[in-house]
């Protein structure tokens, strides 16, 4: 690590007037070719890099990024960490994720400020309470730290919810303290900081228009900036990723939807806990910086706009105020979209597939960003070895045709 | 938030009808001789494209009956409405509309704000 | 009130009114804002700044106002209002934000000493270590002193919501808004004119640059207009009432302000939100003056100096009689006249422009009123003890020189406001003449007028609108528009001045609401963040809740000149709605609370709550849960009481909340054939028959009891919650896939109220109460039904049971629901007769083995998982699902199959959620995973078996009868020992449910 | 028939109808079918409604009617009618009386007042008189019919006291 962050880099920086930063990472032109080329420059396409680069002693890795590093939704989430899923495969990959983010800042040496508050999910009928007590069994089983909480329990934990006076009442709720949030855009830059010192290129506003394979194997992409070769692809550009494939003739269960955020004006700390609802469905947690961070659910139909319905922002503060009336006396500051992929069973992709040397990681629909150090390295194991880590090996595509699918319809906050 | 005309009640705002996803796929006549791959692709694959997009819609709050529409999803513009029962338009009706290779218009797709 | 007061001021009244700031009394007159207010009482401190905690006063008199952010405390507490937009009333309470312990002694101003540290991305690059640190002190740490207002305290929310369908939108009541109204005056287009203030005339009440319109002096014109438009029966005007969303297809929403200038009734809607549909939008939401960034250019005293102007002339009130004036344009020479009508004088007038550039009249005008005249020169800085006190201005050979002043006025130009414009998703173009961004190309129906386009000419104005509105095919209009200063706009580039002063801790803001500073942003770029979006992200430069209104394309003019692009390169950042902070309550409507969602009652509803149900919510319905029979009964002794007397005697459940849908034509045989995996075509008429419907992927979907009334009507029944998703499979399948079926559906949930009765003695209630029919066995046997005449309506018998009763389901029209109900209780009470809910429904059920959708089942579960091979029509060629119950992961013999567990030990209990496992013991904490067999997807107490029973689904269970395994709780180590049962426990010969 | 309201230029009041949905494909013989047992003919044109001072005969879609009774009628004779149709395999006819709630909205304001409840473009050029409409009006499904100067709006009984509730809450406030 050359470039070394602390409050003493800070002070001696002081004392310059800040004028002699060193630059997190270059923005140089594209090579002719590479050993692998990552298309898709958010916290999962970097980290792969990252990753491949530190774990598989790659040296020859480019970034190719339409935008901006971190500009898609690495930079448009609602930050939530988690891994309270369902089914073993998914709480193993989650899990082996947030682990990394316990160690991810101090491995980096860049603050993701990852803050282990807590996430709590809301149940508001029978049916609810069923389903999560079997997850927080399944949970407890796989070694996860899920619990029930009654509504004493979670008053003390959130003071403002409203748990009685509403349509559907506050029953209890699964609650994971190692939950929590973490600071979006940190992760892409951390990623892209380190990966970069490790001379991975990260070419910024170069779009990948396809992939050229010849007799099903990878031979590089064709990309604004011209073509350029590379003995693998990892395509990892959530929302545009099925529109990638198609040009190499994969076709991948994939529906691209957009999935809307808001923001409120910062007040002073209110609630010190990610609270997500099904029901009542809204998921809120508050920044660092006091604004309140609030999920909306998906709109119902394909669109790559980054800008959804409005009646789907409406629908989600309904539950907000339903949830914490006095948040009614507060004010949205900000709303956004972004593109998710979604597959059939709510659970993402991480597989190679019938072209060699091509290697897909998507369909993360709302729940990639907590995935994201979890998803680069076990994607980045299956692009350097072809085959994958024993942790996504589930999550392959033949699943579409055998059956095996992953069903984490309920593990999201907002139905789909 | 988009208006959809129904063929049937005229427009009205999104929220009254639900989408159906890609339009024209047709259910196999007879599943038992597709393999688990080809079935699969039926159940599972659907078109995603970025630009034109033919799909279902229905009038779910309405008069509940299923149309067709022809959309852009790179700036959500509805370019055509037609019932089941009419062809499926050629895409060359619409190709016109769309400008660079991911299929983004200038105009309306969001990422561009500035005319160059 | 000790500031001076314009007198010609036409929109402030003499009534006095009280308002509390900070704990202190000041008086104010009706029609100020908290800012007019408190400047008129020369308060100058408002506030602290976000990060650094730097003293901040009123910078702006509108929305774009980043500073002066205030705590309504009468009104909830309500955080962060715009002390600029918010007006004042009598008795209104109103605090300070972010400081502590006062607003002029606030600790929090240590950071200010400590801000080199605080560069761009501080943050990122520290709190690293040591190890649990960042959790324990750093975070809370930072999370303290995050936010800017308190929260807001006891409320509930009643604002309401306005929708309106229109012809044309027109967004601003200024001139340009109100010259595009008067047109369209008496036209067959019906038009809604948004006014965000509570006044019409926009820049005609705000300066002085227009004199005349047509003569009249430019109140009488918006009087006359505004009456015109109200004479006219096609246009609307709504005031207070700020556009916020710009949506597709011309959809916005706006908020007005009901209580604006009143203190608020709380019994009344504080706030209507209007969503607005409109098949052309006129934008003529005008512009906003930026600021120019120099040294200490957030102290206390800065003011854009066209608000200044607006407080004179809006407000009445001069908030300081010799205020410096610094500009780069043309059109703050309106600033000068407004101050010398009464009779103040700027003590300097500093434009930075080459004398050659500058008008003639601007300068004749300046020597003529002897002001202090400094061309070519630019504010280097400004300083003072929490307000400004001396000016430093370096002139063209680059000398400093200093003049005392208490307030200094800079105008850096204007932006026209394209954020709506931008949200409908338009391109804009840079214009070097305006030295901005304006609206280029349209996206939707969108026409933009007046300085939002771009035009700041008076002169030009008519001929722009008469142009852009020629497709209406109405009139043009002319009117002379006569004006005070020279009407050319000439602006010079200009975004940060030169400052001298070396020091680590002098600051030009870039952003004065989050406190970012010009340096910022040239650290951020070395830092290697050179695109626009990172540098707000790194830097959260714009991302206050002014959205950098005042300052964001300066930022950009300044990283262009670093990055030696030009602008139009750099691009903008997103203009993300809203427009400006749009109140939640307002957003969520009444559609929130109690009507968050409909509620649906049963016929039946009352009677339940006269019988002391305590109710369940499924889906929408409110269904009875169990029925307490006294105060004390909990819901364990209600349900063993219902559940025992069920199957001792009898027992009724409300059941209309089942779905039910009637399938007629002549092809419904084959229709239903498809939908269902039974096979319906040897069925009898008038029999039933339970039925499954599935995926496509083969996953149980839903359950039902089908009746055939013969091969071309059926009635289906469907779950509570899945009946509204039944039907619109079924009519998606018929409308899509078969449509040369001929097929009706129609959904009856509503016209027929279902009682489902059941229990050894029911059959003599039935008698009892149904005379006319015979329910002898072999008269009426198990899974048929009847019809008969009921009060002159058709009313239907099934035999059927969902508790392993003999039963009944009535069917009756809802007409006669209660009343049958009742007749039921009054013959039923010799039988000993007993309501019961959905818990004593589960209960029963699962004594006798049936499965519930959604609780065994959860979309992973197919027909044959759960033994349900019997009720596929293997014979069919078709039907939905079928082909994927024979994919390789559907035909394993090893899936997770239903199965009936027991515990060992009969006085312990299983949970349900709880998992089947081989070990009888758990760590204490576990830390590799567990492998588990399966999971209990129901347990009850039986009270007719006297222990636990539950239903498992689990790994390859079909072979494990009679296993001995193990259970989890909930959070013990010690695990329950079990045995893998059939999961039918009563009656398994069926011999109650027949006889 | 119960007032529920009558302030600021709107009135409502709830009514007692009764009502027949009938399905069919519209042509000939279903006409003639129909026609045989209403005196009404069915109205062609989707979204038409043809009245009497008896009851209102709406289209709904291409295949679909309702028959709104305004004047109560012998309940023997509806169900009769409903027998009648149903003999006819190629029509579906069902009893809509008393699973419904009908309510008539009067009063100059009642456009707007409605407004805050649905975004249903309401205006003469979109919704001329004697016509029908099905869409959300306060998050339920409604059919919503327009007379001379007033509107019967309908939903499924078991939503009666919310929407109820809903109408009497706009007015206060």
């Amino acid at each position: 690590m050359r470039k070394k962050y602390s409050i003493f880099s800070l002070i001696k920086n002081a004392f310059s007037n800040n004028e002699n930063w060193q630059k997190m990472w270059e923005s140089p032109e594209p090579k002719k070719g590479y050993d692998v080329i990552i298309v898709g420059g958010g916290g999962h396409g970097l980290g792969t890099a990252y990753y491949l680069a530190k774990e598989h002693g790659f040296k020859n890795i480019a970034v190719i990024e339409k935008g901006w590093l971190g500009g898609g939704n690495t930079g448009r989430n609602t930050t939530i960490i988690r891994s309270n899923y369902l089914w073993n495969e998914s709480a193993h990959l989650y899990d082996h994720s947030v682990k990394l983010w316990e160690n991810l800042s101090e491995e980096l040496n860049f603050n993701m400020m990852f803050s282990q508050r807590g996430v709590m999910n809301l149940a508001h009928n029978e049916h609810d309470i069923k389903e999560m007590k079997r997850r927080i069994s399944a949970n407890r089983l796989n070694g996860l730290d899920t619990q029930w909480i009654d509504t004493k329990q979670i008053k003390e934990l959130v003071p403002i919810m409203n748990t009685e006076n509403l349509r559907y009442p506050v029953l209890g709720a699964a609650f994971q303290p190692r939950g929590g949030v973490a600071r979006h855009d940190a992760v892409a830059w951390g990623y892209a900081l380190r990966s970069n010192e490790m001379g991975v290129d990260i070419i910024q506003n170069c779009e990948v228009k396809d992939i050229k394979t010849d007799n099903h194997k990878v031979e590089g992409v064709n990309t604004s900036k011209g073509f350029i070769k590379a003995n693998k692809v990892a395509v990892v550009a959530s929302g545009h990723t099925s529109v990638l494939a198609q040009t190499a003739g994969v076709r991948l269960p994939l529906q691209s939807r957009p999935l809307q955020a808001l923001v409120s004006e910062p007040i002073k700390p209110v609630i010190n806990t990610v609270v997500m609802s099904n029901a009542v469905h809204a998921y809120v947690s508050q920044s660092d910086k006091g604004e309140l961070v609030i999920g909306a659910g998906t709109d119902g139909y394909n669109s790559f706009t980054q800008r959804g319905g409005y009646d789907v922002i409406e629908e989600t503060v309904r539950a907000i105020v339903e949830l914490y009336p006095i948040f009614g006396k507060m004010k949205m500051l900000r709303q956004w979209g972004g593109i998710v992929d979604i597959c059939p069973d709510a659970s993402p992709i991480i597989s190679k597939c019938e072209v060699k040397g091509l290697y897909f990681n998507c369909g993360w629909g709302t729940g990639g960003f907590k995935a994201t150090p979890g998803s680069a390295n076990v994607f980045a194991h299956t692009v350097a070895n072809d085959e994958p880590h024993k942790i996504n090996a589930a999550f392959n595509l033949e699943r579409f045709s055998n059956g095996r699918l992953i069903d984490e319809h309920g593990a999201a906050a907002v139905a789909h | 938030m988009i208006l959809i005309n129904c063929p049937y009640c005229g427009e009205r705002e999104q929220s009254e009808f639900t989408n159906g996803g890609e339009a024209h796929v047709i259910r196999p006549k007879d599943p038992d001789i597709l393999n688990d791959k080809d079935w699969g692709q039926y159940v599972f694959y659907r078109s995603n494209p970025k630009g034109i997009f033919y799909e279902r819609w229905v009038h779910t709050h309405g008069c509940r009956k299923w149309f067709n529409v022809v959309r852009d999803t790179s700036t959500d513009t509805i370019l055509k409405i037609y019932k089941l029962t009419d062809n499926k338009p050629d895409i060359s009706e619409f190709q016109s509309t769309l400008k660079s290779p991911s299929g983004e218009p200038i105009v309306g797709s969001g990422n561009f704000a500035v005319k160059k | 009130m000790s500031a001076l007061k314009n007198k010609n001021c036409n929109y402030i009244s003499n009534k006095e009114i009280k308002i509390t700031f900070d704990g202190r009394s000041y008086s104010a007159y009706e029609g100020d804002t908290i800012a007019s207010a408190l400047l008129r009482n020369n308060i100058r401190l408002i506030g602290r700044s976000f990060k650094y905690h730097r003293p901040r006063g009123i910078y702006t008199c509108g929305i774009e106002e980043p500073n002066a952010l205030v705590q309504i405390l009468n009104e909830h507490n309500e955080p962060n209002t715009r002390a600029t937009i918010k007006r004042a009333y009598e008795g209104i309470n109103i605090c300070s934000q972010n400081r502590w312990p006062s607003l002029s002694f606030d600790i929090g101003s240590i950071n200010n000493i400590l801000s080199p540290i605080f560069s761009a991305g501080f943050y990122y690059k520290t709190f690293m270590g040591p190890k649990g640190f960042w959790k324990k002190i750093y975070e809370p740490l930072i999370r303290r002193t995050a936010g800017l207002g308190k929260p807001p305290k006891n409320f509930r929310s009643k604002s309401i919501h306005q929708n309106h369908n229109v012809d044309i939108l027109i967004v601003g009541g200024g001139l340009s808004g109100l010259l595009a109204a008067r047109k369209l005056i008496d036209t067959d287009k019906q038009v809604l004119l948004v006014e965000q203030d509570s006044f019409l005339g926009g820049i005609l009440n705000n300066s002085n640059k227009v004199k005349k319109i047509d003569g009249k002096n430019t109140f009488e014109w918006i009087q006359e207009t505004e009456k015109l438009i109200l004479k006219s029966n096609n246009i609307k005007i709504l005031k207070n009432t700020l556009v916020t969303t710009y949506n597709f297809t011309n959809h916005l929403i706006a908020l007005e302000d009901k209580f604006s200038g009143k203190k608020i009734d709380i019994n009344k809607s504080e706030l209507t939100l209007h969503k607005i549909r409109t098949t052309h939008t006129i934008l003529a939401n005008g512009h906003i003056e930026r600021f120019i960034s120099f040294r200490n250019n957030d102290l206390p005293g800065v003011m854009l100096a066209s608000s200044f102007e607006k407080y004179i002339e809006r407000y009445g009130v001069v908030p300081d009689e010799k205020p410096a004036i610094f500009t780069n344009n043309s059109s703050t020479i309106s600033l000068v006249k407004s101050l010398i009508n009464l009779n103040c004088k700027p003590c300097a007038y500093i434009d930075s422009r080459k004398k050659e550039d500058i008008e003639d009249e601007t300068k004749e005008y300046l020597i003529k009123n002897n002001i202090p005249f400094y061309p070519e020169s630019e504010v280097e800085g400004c300083e003072g003890n929490k307000k400004v006190e001396k000016v430093f201005i370096r002139n063209n050979s680059n000398k400093i020189s200093s003049i005392n002043s208490s307030m200094l006025c800079p105008s850096g130009g204007f932006n026209p406001d394209i954020h709506l414009f931008t949200q409908s998703k338009g391109l804009v173009k840079w214009d070097e003449k305006i030295n901005s961004f304006k609206p280029d190309t349209a996206f939707q129906n969108t026409i933009t007028l007046g300085s939002v386009s771009g035009n700041y000419e008076f002169k030009n104005l008519c001929e722009e609108i008469n142009k852009k509105l020629s497709f209406l095919k109405v009139k043009d209009l002319n009117p002379e528009i006569e004006t005070n200063i020279r009407d050319d706009f000439s602006i010079e580039e200009l975004w940060e001045t030169k400052t001298d002063k070396t020091s680590k801790w002098a600051k030009s803001f870039i952003d004065l609401h989050n406190d970012v500073t010009t340096k910022d942003l040239k650290q951020a770029i070395n830092e290697g963040y050179d695109r626009i979006e990172h540098l707000k992200r790194y830097t959260t430069n714009s991302m206050g809740t002014d959205q950098g209104k005042i300052s964001s394309i300066n930022s950009l003019g300044i990283v262009s000149k670093i990055l030696n692009k030009k602008i139009s390169e750099v691009g903008t950042t997103t203009y993300r709605p809203p427009y400006a902070p749009l109140s939640f309550a307002a957003i969520a409507g009444r559609s929130t609370y109690e009507y968050y969602d409909p509620e649906r009652k049963t016929p039946i509803h009352n009677w339940h709550i006269k019988n002391n149900a305590v109710f369940e919510d499924v889906g929408q319905w409110k269904r009875p849960w169990y029925f307490k029979k006294h105060e004390t009964e909990t819901m364990h002794q209600a349900v063993q009481r219902e559940s025992k007397q069920t199957r001792r005697s009898a027992g009724i459940l409300d059941g209309s909340t089942l779905g039910k849908i009637e399938i007629k034509g002549k092809d419904a045989l084959e229709f239903m054939n498809l939908m269902y995996t039974n096979a319906f075509t040897k069925m009898k008429p008038m029999t039933s028959r339970y039925a499954l419907m599935l995926g496509e992927d083969g996953m149980i979907m839903d359950d039902g009891i089908i009746c055939k009334i013969n091969d071309k009507h059926f009635i289906a029944t469907t779950t509570s919650g899945g009946a509204p998703k039944v039907f619109a499979h079924m009519e998606e399948f018929l409308q899509t896939e078969w449509p040369h079926l001929q097929v009706y559906l129609n959904s009856i949930t509503e016209q027929f109220t279902t009682f489902n009765i059941s229990g050894p003695r029911t059959r003599e209630i039935m008698r009892k109460v149904f005379t006319d029919i015979d329910f002898n066995n072999e008269k009426f046997p198990f899974m048929t039904f009847k019809t008969f005449n009921y009060k002159n309506t058709e009313a239907r018998i099934m035999r059927a049971s969902f508790t392993g009763e003999l039963g009944y389901e009535i069917y009756i029209s809802p007409q006669y629901a209660l009343e049958l109900w009742e007749l039921i209780f009054k013959h039923g009470k010799d039988f000993d007769l007993v309501p019961y809910g959905t818990e004593t429904m589960h209960l029963l059920r699962a004594e006798k083995g049936y499965v519930v959708i959604g609780q065994e089942t959860d979309g992973t579960v197919t027909p044959i998982d759960i033994n349900f091979n019997w009720m596929i029509g293997k014979k069919k060629k078709d039907f939905i699902g079928k082909r994927s119950l024979t994919r390789s992961d559907t035909v394993r013999d090893d899936r997770k199959q239903l199965v009936g567990i027991i515990p060992l030990n009969k006085s312990q209990f299983i949970e349900e959620g709880q998992h089947v496992v081989e070990c009888e013991n758990l760590p204490n904490k576990i830390k590799t995973p567990v492998e588990y067999l399966g999971h209990i997807s129901s347990s009850y107490h039986s009270p007719n078996l006297n222990h636990c029973i539950s239903m498992a689904m689990v790994k390859g269970g079909n072979k494990l009868m009679g296993k001995k395994l193990f259970v989890s709780t909930p959070k013990g180590t010690k695990n329950i020992p079990v045995e893998i049962v059939n999961p039918v426990f009563i009656d398994p010969e069926n011999k109650r449910l027949t006889s | 028939m119960t007032k529920l309201l009558s302030a600021d230029g709107v009135d409502i009041t709830q009514k007692n109808f009764q009502q027949i949905l009938i399905r069919g494909d519209g042509k000939d013989q279903f006409n003639q079918v129909v026609n045989k047992e209403i005196s009404l003919q069915p109205p062609s044109k989707n979204l038409e409604l043809k009245t009497n001072d008896k009851c209102i005969f709406a289209k709904n879609s291409f295949d679909q009617w309702t028959l709104v009774y305004l004047v109560e009628q012998d309940y023997k004779e509806i169900l009769k009618i409903i027998s009648n149709l149903n003999l006819n395999d190629e029509i579906l006819a069902s009893d809509y009386s008393y699973g419904q709630v009908y309510f008539e909205v009067l009063g100059k304001n009642k456009n707007e007042f409605l407004n805050k409840l649905t975004q249903f473009d309401l205006r003469d050029k979109k919704f001329p008189d004697f016509s029908m409409a099905q869409t959300l009006i306060a998050r339920i499904d409604c059919y919503i019919y327009k007379l001379n100067e007033k509107y019967i709006i309908t939903c499924n009984k078991s939503y009666e006291d919310y929407f109820k509730k809903r109408l009497i809450d706009l007015i206060n406030l």
